[in-house]
């Protein structure tokens, strides 16, 4: 079991995160808006990640913390 | 539980104040990756570019000048010179080391200087609102190349890895690419080979990375990375260049 | 006459363009005008602003320090220029996005959802329009025809389907005040 | 011609194309990046030439080589970048090229900022570069007037083969304001028999040169150039004179910073304070004689440089005022500007409060 | 120690040496490679790093690089490649980096001459870069001052963290003369906690930088920067002052210039015409309060500025005479030295024959 | 009896100011006699750098400009976009072309400007006194370097056709010496070559002509030409490095 | 039948001339001084002259015609 | 006691370190000295030449208007120093090498037969040491013995076998006088 922890408010919401994950679950949360005014991105099922920490390998703000 | 990824503390805790999306936040973390991992930041001393990374001095948790537009290899060797038991990088992007700074960058490997440089290719001029780079492709318009880069006009891009390899005094010469992990993963290999030879004082080692700029690309950051693969890398081939410890490659 | 307005918002919500048609409206009609933008790399995260002045008599200098009018698009904006309206004149708020009121009493505050009038009216982008629509009804610094003259020109022969949608953005932000 | 709303910027590069410049040599900086880009959009159009340079170094060369070869030739930039211009600018003085140079000042020393400022005034007045040269240099308060002035500069440096820098700030290059193309009447200019367009057999080589290895030519090449600046002193020295007959302080200003201060003639009508202004149109020649005269006026209590810096202007100023008046001034820095208000409470200040 | 006849090129290597300076970096250029080709052989002896750099712009850079890494460093060139270094210098002075760039002046402007001149007067005294910065200007008249100017110079640099020059010409870097070392009381200077060095993860990082992007943060850099300023015209003004009590005729000169005057004051005598010289070495701050004492004098009938230029320091001298006696200029250029008889006949015409 | 030899017309008749033996005298002879065997003497604009051939601009009979140190490419560039139907070539030395002026000559050479550059490499800095260039070899006794260029201090000689061949810009480069009559020979087709490219409009040309410096050097003027031979030729290998008519060679 | 003729106020007398002459008929005249306080380069024995023009070839100052 | 002096010569004649003695012995004997060269490319061709002052008091100007002595060692220097000599001061002339007479007969002219004497001697190079013996003998600025020991320190050690020869070379120009 493994767990992504995003920086919320250091997200850019670019979106990068959400394209290499192999588990499909890191998502921008649309209806979230963060202080910087970004949608915000999110591990929408965490149960399912496995820790491979892509996420944030390819986050330019290195706002992902990753433990297994 | 394990923690698997976290910010090294080699990066200031500050938000960066690079575009949503924009690879420099990567080469950023990769080079403070490397630091904390050689156990060499208390002994750092980084020289920012003029170019987007300039407050790159408000980022690398350890010594650093910000450099005149070009200039950061001259100053590097000026702070080499003095501490030569420190370890001396500088971060500079293509309009800053392909361009202004062509013969500063050409002398330090010349003089294989024990500096790493770690040079962004994202093939145009960001600070500045996207004017054309040395490194922008055939074709590609800018603000300054506004039909389009006519190679006739200007000539072709300036491919410096590959010109630099052919210098007697450089050790090392990489290029890589930031825009998928496993292109990362192997950028962060390239970057801290590269201070690592500093460490064994071997002398000159560049890691050139593609990166993008979505923002002055016109492009999202999703776009920006496939334009890096389907445009940048082809022109730009990845690999070692030149390793003197395994003898001359490519 | 004279007038002095600061528009300022986020790099994106086209504060730069709104101050443009102001002022290029102002010219079309015989005015002397001036724009000013803020510029530089700080605009990639901040505010974006520009400072217009329409006038009767030659502008001695394009930099207000007291406006007429502050279009403030967010809340940083609506922060920092405030303070900047002179005593009666006008302050409008973009209240899709700026929860706070104003601080002053007085000025004339109007209140545009600007936004969420874009919204409704389908394209998200004409909220600067929307807002535009209530400064020119209540200060008749220039005609609301002059605008859509201008924006025309702004937008060039190909977008010309958008002046409709844009035309009722005006309308929509004249009734708001 | 019709009214435009342009960028001064932009405005600039037009009225040097409309001058006949169809070679432009730059590299990207801000606050003028506006220059090089329109001229990027504009050259191909007009058959012209833009060409983005290495470097600014190489840039004020491509200036040189074109200039040398006869062409009307510009290069823009700002503070950082004609810092590493004044080499070459001393070469193209050096051999009697005529060249426009457009610096859009913004604040230093170092990378500084990029906001408006007028702290190149010394470095574009006294020759930043080596050795004893002047180039003459023009300050628009208007986009307007940077048109005009950019277009007479070409006039102006081929007439007198001198580099001629059209000196302006991020708020003029950055500032949108009508414009009207087509005021301004061309000046006569001689041939450029000395241009080195090939000898075609037919003459001795034009040599383009600011080497003389024996000091008496070399002095006489200084006195050459001597000459030509009283001259150019002497015909084209400019300033614009506002309320300043029988005031009670007389303030120097120039381009940005005089716009302001017209707002501050104005509080001081208001407050029943008689203040002129004088604003040198060129800073080099500098408008020494009419400052001089204003400035004695027996009304006049005070003279006040204002500018953009810690103080550069004001040497001037002061040597033109030669103490017939006290000289005081103001400034803001850094990419600071400041207010109509503030200039007038400052200067109230100094001269003792006026009435 | 005893007395050597050394040039004053090798005289200033060999006094930076003595200062400390183990860092040197620098470009050939005529009048002043004796000062390289020194270090090249002295710096290996004393464990010191002399590195010829690639141009006077890399090697502006390198010395910013090593200043801010705590180091006593040093550069020297000659006119045109202190042009090029202009906007290094700016930088220096903007991130507050001690630093010391000796400039043997040659003829100007462009390539010019390679005899002495005093032709950039202007762009060592105003920042012929970009912004509002100074350098401290030391320019000594004779080898041995030469020697000892340059050993406070790192001193200076290091006690106000600003870029020292040190301006002499081809006469004064060529020449030999007597000197003796160890002469010079060295100054304390504060420790450079502001160093990059490493911060050993003992303390925040230290930043060398000159970009304050908030045009209010780069205002108070500049007012830091003026503050210093002051603080130095305040502490280190000099002059030397040489038959100058009621003197009929007020000489202002320097370095070489101000060596051949003294020859003009016996002239004078000789003639019954009394005149005094001030010798400022320090060319910014310069001495402006001591000119205007002298030049007050009921005796003295006007001051002269005598230059290897076309007229610089003249500005200065008018400004410190402010109009209580005529000011005139004599100069030759382009590396012609005047003669004392030249000087004292030009000196007597101007001012009506004196007696 | 006919001539065989004799001085061209395109030599201004003075004597040249080069110390005895000097072979930068044979290189404006080659220069001179590919401007005049093509025809093209009366629309050349030649550019002088700064070093001992600065007064160049005095010998060739036709236009000339004398540029800022390093920056006669810089220069040729303006010249040719102003008048790109006459002849303009560089005449530089190695410390003008290959230290101060290295972005210069590589932006020329990436642009693929349509100029002709004559690079004379002798090794050193004649001019100023016999300072140690980029080219210099190493343990080579320069007045900086007294005790013999130490490559651990400052590098490798740099090499600069085979780095600028590297340059997809470049069209043609080749290496030639003035030491012996056949190198001499070899060296003035290469020289006509090179303008001969730019009369077709092919770009970027530049012959690397290997010099001596009798004087700096401190040898008689028959002991340099056999100094280039035992020691420069060796580390400068001679040939052609890039023709882009030909292919790629070497 | 060849012929060299040697400007010989023009001529140096670096030596060149004579290291390349197959015939060795070029010397250094050590006899004479021309204006320029050099010895000037001559042809010893014009007779042997083969016209090569080799002398030519590598004389810096071009001082040096070669006839046939 | 000031004495100043202008040697010029051709680039290769060594009057820079002619000068150089002098300026040094001076300084030995305790006096004041300046030396000044001319420098720069055109030394190839031309003349070269260095003044130098020697006296009791302060020096003021290193430049020389009016020599109490010059040493021409070439025709180029006689031509261009002779007018420099002041009225009453010296004038060396290399006989050997300039074949004119001095144009002048307000100064005392010497005839220094520099290069004979120098090739009778044995060695071309002692030609400036002759005239330096003539020199010194004539004015007594320094002491014959001073200069040699400045040759010492000019030649270094591996080469002190030379001084006998400079010796002569220097008896042999004060017999000229
Ligand atoms: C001397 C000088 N010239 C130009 C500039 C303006 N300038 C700032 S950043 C930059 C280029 C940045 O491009 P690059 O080096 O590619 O970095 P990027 O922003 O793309 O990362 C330029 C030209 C400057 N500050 N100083
Ligand atoms: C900006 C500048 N820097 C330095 C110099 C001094 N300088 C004159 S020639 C020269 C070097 C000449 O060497 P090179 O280019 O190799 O030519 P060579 O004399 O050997 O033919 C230098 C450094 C100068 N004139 N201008
Ligand atoms: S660690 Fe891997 S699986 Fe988990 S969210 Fe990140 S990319 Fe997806
Ligand atoms: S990559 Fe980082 S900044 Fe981008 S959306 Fe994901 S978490 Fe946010
Ligand atoms: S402008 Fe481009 S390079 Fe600069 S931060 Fe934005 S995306 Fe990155
Ligand atoms: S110094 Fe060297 S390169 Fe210069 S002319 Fe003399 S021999 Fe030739
Ligand atoms: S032409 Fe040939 S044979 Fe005749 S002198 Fe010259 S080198 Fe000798
Ligand atoms: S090569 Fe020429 S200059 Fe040299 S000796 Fe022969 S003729 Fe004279
Ligand atoms: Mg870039
Ligand atoms: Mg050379």
């Amino acid at each position: 079991m493994a767990r992504v922890i995003v920086d919320e408010n250091r997200c850019k919401g670019c979106g990068l995160c959400t394209t290499v994950c192999p588990k499909e679950i890191m998502q921008l949360d649309k209806t979230a808006i963060n202080i910087k005014g970004y949608h915000p991105s999110r591990c929408i099922d965490m149960d399912k990640c496995i820790g491979c920490a892509f996420c944030a390998t390819i986050c330019p703000d290195v706002c992902i913390t990753v433990e297994k | 539980m394990a923690t698997v990824f976290k910010r090294t503390e080699m990066l200031v805790d500050v938000p960066q104040h690079y575009c949503p999306g924009c690879t420099h936040g990567i080469a950023h973390r990769l080079v403070a990756e490397s630091l904390d991992e050689l156990g060499v930041g208390g002994r750092s001393v980084g020289v920012a570019p003029v170019g987007c990374a300039v407050f790159a001095y408000n980022y690398f948790n350890c010594d650093m000048h910000e450099a005149a537009h070009g200039r950061a290899p001259a100053v590097a060797t000026g702070i080499k010179r003095v501490l030569p038991d420190n370890i001396v990088f500088t971060y500079q992007g293509d309009g800053d080391l392909a361009s202004i700074g062509t013969a500063e960058i050409v002398h330090a490997a010349a003089r294989n200087e024990n500096i790493t440089v770690i040079f962004i290719n994202n093939a145009i001029y960001g600070m500045t609102g996207g004017q054309m780079a040395p490194t922008t492709l055939p074709n590609q318009v800018t603000t300054t190349s506004p039909y389009g880069r006519d190679a006739s006009h200007c000539g072709m891009p300036l491919k410096i890895s590959e010109m630099l390899s052919t210098l007697d005094g450089t050790y090392y010469i990489e290029r890589a690419a930031l825009n998928t992990v496993k292109n990362i993963k192997n950028a962060k290999k390239a970057v801290k080979k590269a201070f690592q030879n500093q460490v064994e004082n071997k002398g000159f080692s560049l890691v050139e990375l593609l990166s993008t700029c979505p923002t002055n690309w016109g492009m999202t950051p999703i776009e920006a990375l496939k334009w890096v693969d389907d445009n940048m890398i082809p022109y730009y081939p990845l690999g070692v260049y030149k390793d003197r410890g395994e003898g001359e490659l490519k | 006459m004279t007038e002095k307005i600061i528009i300022a918002g986020f790099g994106g919500q086209g504060v730069m363009s709104l101050g443009q048609m102001i002022a290029y409206s102002g010219m079309t009609e015989g005015r002397e005008v001036s724009w000013l933008p803020s510029y530089g790399p700080e605009m990639r995260g901040g505010t974006a602003n520009c400072q217009v002045i329409v006038s009767d008599e030659p502008i001695a200098a394009p930099i207000i320090s007291e406006a007429d009018t502050v279009i403030a698009m967010n809340l940083p904006s609506l922060d920092k220029f405030e303070p900047r309206v002179k005593k009666g004149g006008n302050l409008f708020i973009n209240s899709s996005l700026i929860e706070r009121k104003a601080n002053r009493d007085d000025i004339n505050v109007h209140y545009i959802k600007a936004n969420e009038t874009a919204v409704e009216l389908g394209n998200s982008k004409v909220a600067g329009m929307v807002v535009m629509g209530a400064y020119i009804k209540t200060t008749n610094v220039v005609k609301a025809e002059t605008i859509i003259e201008s924006l025309k020109k702004v937008l060039g022969e190909k977008k010309l389907d958008l002046i409709p949608i844009n035309e009722k953005a005006v309308e929509e932000g004249s009734r708001q005040v | 011609m019709a009214k435009q709303l342009m960028k001064g910027n932009e405005a600039i590069a037009e009225a040097a194309i409309q001058a006949g410049c169809r070679h432009f040599f730059g590299y990207p900086i801000t606050p003028q990046n506006q220059i090089p880009e329109y001229m990027s959009r504009r050259m191909p159009q007009v058959s012209g030439c833009f060409l983005q340079a290495e470097s600014e170094i190489a840039a004020i060369n491509m200036v040189y080589g074109a200039a040398g070869a006869g062409a009307r030739v510009m290069t823009s930039s700002s503070s950082p970048g004609i810092a590493l211009k004044q080499e070459g600018i001393s070469y193209i003085a050096g051999a009697r090229l005529p060249a426009v140079i457009v610096n859009i000042v913004r604040g230093g020393p170092g990378l500084g900022g990029i906001q408006p400022a007028q702290s190149d005034y010394f470095q574009s007045t006294r020759g930043g570069g080596h050795g004893d040269y002047r180039t003459l240099v023009l300050a628009p308060a208007s986009v307007q007037e940077a048109v005009e002035l950019t277009q007479e500069a070409f006039d102006l440096a081929d007439i007198y083969r001198i580099p001629v820098i059209v000196l302006g700030d991020g708020m003029i290059g950055q500032m949108m304001e009508p414009v009207e193309f087509g005021k301004y009447k061309k000046r006569e200019v001689p041939d450029k028999e000395w241009a080195s367009t090939g000898t075609e057999g037919k003459r001795k080589p034009n040599i383009i040169n600011s080497l003389f290895i024996d000091p008496d030519d070399l002095e006489k090449e200084n006195i050459k150039l001597m000459n030509t600046y009283e001259e150019i002193a002497k015909n084209e020295t400019r300033a614009e004179i506002t309320n300043a007959e029988d005031c009670e302080i007389l303030i120097v200003a120039y381009g940005t910073t005089a716009r302001i201060v017209k707002n501050v003639i104005k509080i001081g009508e208001k407050n029943g304070v008689k203040i002129g202004l004088i604003r040198p149109i060129t800073l080099w020649p500098f408008p020494s004689e009419t400052i001089a005269k204003y400035a004695s006026q027996s009304s006049v209590n005070s003279v006040f440089s204002v500018e953009l810096s810690t103080g550069q202007m004001v040497d001037d100023v002061k040597i033109a005022v030669n103490g017939v008046k006290p000289v005081y001034f103001y400034g803001r820095t850094g990419g600071v500007v400041p207010l109509p208000e503030e200039i007038y409470e400052n200067v109230i200040k100094k001269t003792g409060g006026a009435k």
